[in-house]
């Protein structure tokens, strides 16, 4: 393909690898924000978000678009309130001490994994997208006439792609809203800034936190249901999600909602554009080593600022 | 000084159990010993950095991997006699922690495991780039020669088990003294309170450098170990899963104790040897165990120990 | 002046996003000389230790130790070249024993642990807290650990002594403590104090530098500096109230 | 990190019965450990993936052992002696396969183990077969036994490696569907062999390979690669495995729209997954290799129904208890006719016990033509003693009305190479 047309195509993958990226970082960041834990398990999350989207549609039957609609809904819900449960179960108990909750989200990990594998099996399981229209895009070339349209092979987008970005852009702004317009994110970011403060004016911390940990993994889940259409779900798809979702939250900067839709864009779209010059594996190579660098160089992230 | 004559007491004194129990375990169980004492020179590279000197690393699979990758290669390419190899996979190491060490170490806290994590996901990744000579994710199987030190054949249950316990012993003996040295007690110092240490004169900067450096080197040194005694080497040992089971062990044990890396091997190998028998879910069995652990004694075993009967445990 | 000039400091400026915590100040302290260095909350107090002791980058101006230019030399290293420095918010080594603690600070320049124990001995037997000398150092009480701090000071046996508030939060005979302490300082000892409690101020300084705003206004031998109406109107008309 | 204090006795007390409870496995290890010389079942080890990234073969390689093994029983076990299968899970990852080995050895008294398909546990266990002298009959159809790698414990009976696979189909890829190849491969060993030893056999078919794309291991998308496929190719070989074979289908046919070159793909970017699947529609007419044909043919042997019904798998290659559970046809066969190989083996070698190793792989190493059969239900094959590797047909089926049609059958001559090995004269 020529170069103007594949780079076209890599923007368009790397968008909707943003926006999923996006979403599921955005659960990581609000938890490691106001809560001050690395959650491991967060990528868990986002695999049981697509395996109970795959479990909803099948029970819905139906049309798939019918059965798509109920996975984004009860999917998310579902997760959340797994991860209220685990929040008080076990991060409560052990204080929210930063190492303690990485071993136990190792732990809980596996235990989703496994509980998965034996129940759900091991095989990759398709959702079918609500609607899946191709959409051939034309890009520009010279000829003895002067610059003329074609079709060139394989740039195209599916109307679903669309969907996804568009979808992602939705939810991002309703939580935009959430956290700046309501009683509920006002307490939240409260919480975040100081939490012995906010405890001192009376906000319930601990409930404040089973409500984050659970929001958290419910836009994990919400990613994974966007993406179980283009992908499928698998016992041991939370792997990638969650190193990509690390590096946006840390070169986004803590808890910073733009910060981290600009870093998603940023690793999303990284990975396409840099793979257009350089062999697949080598690509990737590079563009982790860059991302690392940045990190290096730019220790507080892209979005935040230096700490005196 | 009392304490430093119970500590002789007590790394002599297991370094004699465990060669009691090399020489009269049952064949199965001398296997796993061989397998558990190699690791814990592993875990005991990486309690150094983490239990000693505070720094998390999510990226030690890539000092492993350097010890594996530089010992195989240079033997199976090479040619180099185990010897040279063992070498040559320590000073890869080394090397490598003290290049990704320099840098990772601009960066603190959770920035510098994502650091550590990516660096060596970009090792892993190179290992597959390079497939025409390192056979990618597939491996490869070393040559006779490779397993030959010091006259004798490693590929010999008996012969690998005395080579585990001796690479063992050393390393164990050798960290239980560095942690009563200077540099030690400043590492753990640096953990406590870095910005005190170095306003105490400290170049805390250099020791942590260092403290990563040796970190690195003892785990290329197991991983170099672990290709020459058991003959493989391959990627899966690169991947991000070979950096989170050091922690794991760690924590079990007991982080920032000499017996801790050791213990918590062992626990997890027999936890999950013994789970499998059981059930496939034996990964299940070991995620509840870490959840179990974080809850009820989060100092890890030897942690306990010490909280609850010897304080003065090193 | 016989004396040789320890510290000297050119034209020390610093400023955090706009906001001028230091400007220009120069200072010059001798060796054995108490300098008390006070003004309001916010004067620049701390942020000029810190410049001194490395900890901060100043934006402008040289520090000078024994005439040597040490402003591009991190911390440590000045800390090697003589100083020693006491934490405005208590900083020890809290989960280690206190022995430990003392021990950390001598054991850079004393060779051999059996006279590392020796001195840690006799500095903690020096400041009392020999019979507390193997609970963890997080385990005393606020005012011990002040001690504690300013024993770790003292075992470095520095020739600049930069201490940062030591008297914060400390009682009425915990403060008697430590003006002995600081009676007991070999004489060529510098100490550069920062000191809300003037009584301890008048009672150790030799000299004192007033700033305010960032701004170095006063220098001088206590008497004059309490006559002195500029001192007086930023400074000691509002310093305890 | 200060810790509420806790009752210490209850801990003291789990201690002591944690201490117990490893000295009872302990000592019941050493108890079990008598050897079954002579006496009692054969004890064979199955090595699975039932965990880690292999599970989806290693559950359908599980039922098919399970299966051949009840009629190897049903029709009174090897040389009069009943079978017990052990299996244990390797989860796919080479430190474990080894591990797995040693409790083959020593903790159940294995006569031998088999099975395993993935090449990395494959290539980190047969060190330590060889170390244990067991016996190691792998299901992998890598190279790496017949390239010499390996060692005397290590054979392949029962399934044709990669290098014949791709050799023999190239004279009709060439001949048939086009001249101008595109490679699309997985960036790791498998897909390396992939890339040799096709490029070398369409070169000598007079084609070419214009480009070879490498494809990142893990990768879940997969539309960024494919522009690098030239557009006068003419040709697609693609190959894919793990998890997200599926969703490089799709994408590649998002890709195309319909309008891009003829394709050739093996079915390992397929395997595990419903041919009809959404999104699949544009595979129509295009061609894939199969190790077996997945869809019962028109010309369907009784060999083939008995082996269907015996796994439990329809017409369609599908498990009869759920038609969307569709099997890994192409490969699982290779574990049936290894159990084949293994009884015809031991009951040359008159095996009686671990001390009888050398000979069975000696009786196996003896062994040429193994007929079309019950026992090979695939098809009739050839073994080669000296490179432990065996040779059998191969199959190109083309997509037609979303079932796969064969249209070419390779001979078993097609498939076979210069010998890379002796392993014969190695010692044991």
């Amino acid at each position: 393909m020529e170069f103007g047309p594949h780079l076209m195509l890599a923007l368009l993958e790397g968008a909707v690898t943003s926006a999923v990226l996006a979403l599921t970082a955005m659960g990581l960041s609000l938890v490691f924000g106001v809560m001050r834990v690395v959650n491991v398990a967060h990528g868990a999350f986002f695999m049981l978000g697509a395996v109970a989207a795959w479990w909803i549609a099948q029970l819905v039957g139906a049309h798939p678009a019918l059965g798509f609609a109920a996975a984004l809904l009860a999917a998310p819900l579902l997760v959340g309130a797994g991860a209220m449960l685990a929040d008080r179960l076990i991060l409560a108990r052990v204080g929210y001490d930063p190492e303690r909750t990485i071993v136990a989200t190792i732990g809980l990990m596996y235990v989703i994994e496994q509980t998965v594998l034996m129940g759900f099996g091991p095989d990759a399981r398709p959702v079918a997208p609500p609607f899946d229209a191709r959409i051939a895009l034309p890009w520009v070339e010279r000829t003895a006439e002067g610059l003329a349209l074609y079709w060139p092979w394989g740039l195209s987008i599916t109307a679903y792609k669309l969907f996804v970005i568009a979808a992602a852009a939705a939810i991002l702004a309703g939580l935009w809203a959430l956290m700046t317009r309501t009683g509920a994110g006002l307490v939240m970011r409260a919480t975040q800034q100081d939490r012995d403060m906010a405890r001192a004016f009376g906000v319930p911390v601990s409930r404040v936190f089973a409500r984050v940990f659970g929001l958290g993994a419910a836009l994990a889940a919400m990613g994974a249901v966007l993406v179980v259409p283009i992908q499928q779900a698998h016992y041991l798809m939370g792997g990638d999600p969650l190193l990509l979702s690390f590096i946006v939250v840390i070169i986004g900067g803590l808890g910073s909602l733009p910060g981290t839709v600009v870093a998603a864009l940023l690793i999303g779209m990284t990975d396409g554009i840099v793979s257009v010059f350089l062999s697949p594996t080598l690509a990737k190579i590079v563009a982790t080593l860059a991302v690392a660098l940045v990190l290096v160089f730019r220790p507080q992230g892209l979005m935040g600022r230096a700490r005196a | 000084m009392i304490d430093a004559r119970r500590s002789l007491l007590l790394h002599g004194g297991i370094v004699a159990c465990l060669a009691l129990l090399a020489a009269t375990l049952p064949a199965y169980h001398a296997g796993n010993l061989t397998r558990i004492l190699v690791l814990a020179v592993y875990a005991m590279g990486y309690n150094l950095l983490f239990g000693y000197t505070g720094l998390l690393s999510l990226g030690h699979a890539l000092f492993f991997a350097a010890g594996m990758y530089g010992f195989g290669l240079s033997a199976a390419l090479g040619g180099l006699s185990a010897g040279a190899a063992l070498l040559a996979g320590v000073a890869a190491a080394a090397l490598v922690a003290g290049l990704t060490g320099a840098l990772a170490l601009r960066t603190r806290d959770v920035a510098f495991m994502i650091v550590t994590l990516m660096f060596a996901q970009a090792g892993y990744l190179t290992i597959l780039y390079l497939g025409t000579w390192t056979r990618g994710d597939e491996g490869f199987v070393l040559p006779a020669a490779a397993r030959r030190l010091a006259g004798f054949d490693l590929r010999g249950d008996g012969a690998r088990l005395v080579a585990a316990l001796t690479l063992f012993s050393a390393c164990f003996l050798a960290t239980a003294a560095l942690t009563g040295s200077r540099l030690g007690r400043t590492l753990i110092a640096i953990r406590e309170n870095e910005e005190r240490a170095r306003m105490l004169g400290y170049d805390t900067a250099r020791l942590k450098l260092v403290a990563v450096v040796l970190s690195g080197t003892l785990s290329g040194l197991a991983g170099a170990a672990y290709a020459m005694l058991f003959g493989y080497v391959g990627a899966s040992f690169a991947t991000v899963q070979y950096s989170i089971l050091p922690l794991l062990w760690v924590l079990l044990g007991g982080a920032g104790t000499t017996v801790g890396p050791l213990v918590g091997v062992a626990l997890m190998f027999y936890l999950i040897d013994w789970s499998s028998r059981v059930t496939d879910a034996y990964m299940l069995v070991a995620g509840a165990a870490l959840i179990g652990l974080t809850l009820f004694a989060p100092q890890g075993v030897a942690g306990l120990i010490r909280r609850k009967a010897a304080p003065w445990l090193p | 002046m016989a004396a040789v000039t320890l510290l000297e400091t050119r034209g020390l400026s610093k400023s955090f996003g706009g906001v001028t915590a230091c400007d220009g100040i120069d200072l010059a302290l001798p060796a054995g000389e108490t300098l008390a260095l006070i003004g309001p909350n916010g004067s620049g107090k701390s942020t000029f230790t810190a410049m001194i002791a490395g900890r901060i980058r100043p934006d402008r101006g040289r520090v000078l130790l024994r005439g040597r230019d040490v402003t591009a030399l991190p911390a440590h290293a000045r800390i090697a070249m003589g100083m020693a420095y006491t934490f405005q918010i208590t900083s020890v080594f809290a989960d280690l024993p206190v022995r430990e603690n003392v021990a950390l600070a001598l054991r850079r320049t004393v060779r051999g642990e059996g006279r590392v124990q020796l001195r840690t001995e006799q500095t903690l037997g020096r400041v009392g807290l020999l019979a507390r000398a193997d609970q963890p150092a997080g385990d005393l009480s606020y005012g011990h650990q002040r001690v504690l701090e300013i024993a770790m000071g003292l075992a470095q046996n520095p020739a600049l002594f930069i201490l940062d508030e030591p008297t914060q939060g400390l009682s009425e005979p915990e403060v008697a403590e430590f003006v002995a302490l600081m009676d007991d300082l070999p004489a060529a000892t510098a100490v550069l104090l920062v000191e809300h409690n003037m009584d301890v101020v008048m009672r150790l300084a030799g000299r004192i530098a007033v700033l305010d705003a960032g701004g170095l206004i006063a220098v001088g031998p206590p008497d004059r500096i309490r006559a002195d109406p500029a001192v007086q109107a930023a400074y000691l008309g509002t310093a305890d109230a | 990190m200060t810790q509420p204090p806790r009752p210490a006795p209850t801990r003291r007390r789990a201690l002591a019965t944690f201490g117990a409870a490893g000295a009872a496995v302990l000592l019941g290890d050493v108890a079990r450990m008598a050897h079954s010389q002579g006496a009692g079942p054969l004890k064979l080890g199955f090595q699975v993936h039932r965990t880690g990234i292999g599970a989806a073969y290693g559950r359908w390689y599980e039922r098919v052992a399970t299966a051949a093994v009840a009629r190897i029983n049903d029709a009174g076990g090897i040389a009069g002696r009943q079978v017990r299968m052990i299996a244990e899970d390797d989860g796919t990852d080479p430190r474990r396969g080894a591990e797995v080995l040693d409790r083959f050895a020593n903790l159940h008294g294995a006569d031998l183990v088999f099975g395993p398909l993935f090449s990395n546990v494959v290539i980190g266990s047969a060190p330590r077969a060889a170390e244990l002298k067991m016996p190691y009959f792998v299901v992998s159809e890598g190279h790496h036994v017949a390239s010499g790698t390996l060692n005397r414990y290590t054979l392949q009976p029962g399934i044709t490696d990669v290098k014949s696979q791709v050799r023999s189909v190239a004279p009709y890829v060439a001949a048939n569907i086009g001249r101008k190849v595109t490679m699309i491969f997985p960036d790791f060993a498998f897909g390396h062999d992939h890339r040799e030893f096709f490029t070398d056999a369409i070169a000598a078919q007079g084609g070419e390979v214009i480009a070879q794309i490498p494809v990142p291991p893990a990768e879940t998308s997969f539309t960024r690669y494919f522009p690098r496929i030239p557009r006068e190719t003419e040709v697609l070989y693609h190959v894919m495995v793990g998890p997200a074979v599926l969703t490089f289908v799709r994408e590649m046919g998002e890709f195309f729209g319909g309008r891009g070159p003829a394709l050739f793909g093996f079915i390992d970017s397929l395997e595990a997954v419903d041919i009809a699947s959404p999104g699949l529609e544009f595979l129509e007419g295009s061609h894939l290799w199969e190790g077996m044909p997945r869809f019962a043919q028109p010309d369907q042997t009784g060999h083939d129904a008995r082996y269907r019904a015996a796994v439990g798998v329809d017409d369609t290659g599908a498990s009869i208890d759920d038609p969307r559970d569709v099997s890994t046809y192409a490969h699982m066969f290779g574990v049936w006719e290894t159990l084949s190989v293994i009884k015809a083996g031991m009951e040359t070698a008159g095996y009686r016990g671990p001390s009888d190793r050398p000979a069975l792989i000696e009786a196996v190493e003896a062994m040429t033509d193994m007929p079309l059969s019950d026992d090979h239900p695939q098809g009739d094959k050839l073994f080669n003693g000296r490179t432990h590797q065996v040779f059998g047909r191969q199959s190109v089926s083309r997509v037609e009305g979303g079932r796969l049609i064969r249209v070419h059958e390779t001979s078993v001559e097609d498939t076979l190479y210069e010998d890379e090995v002796d392993y014969t004269t190695r010692p044991f």
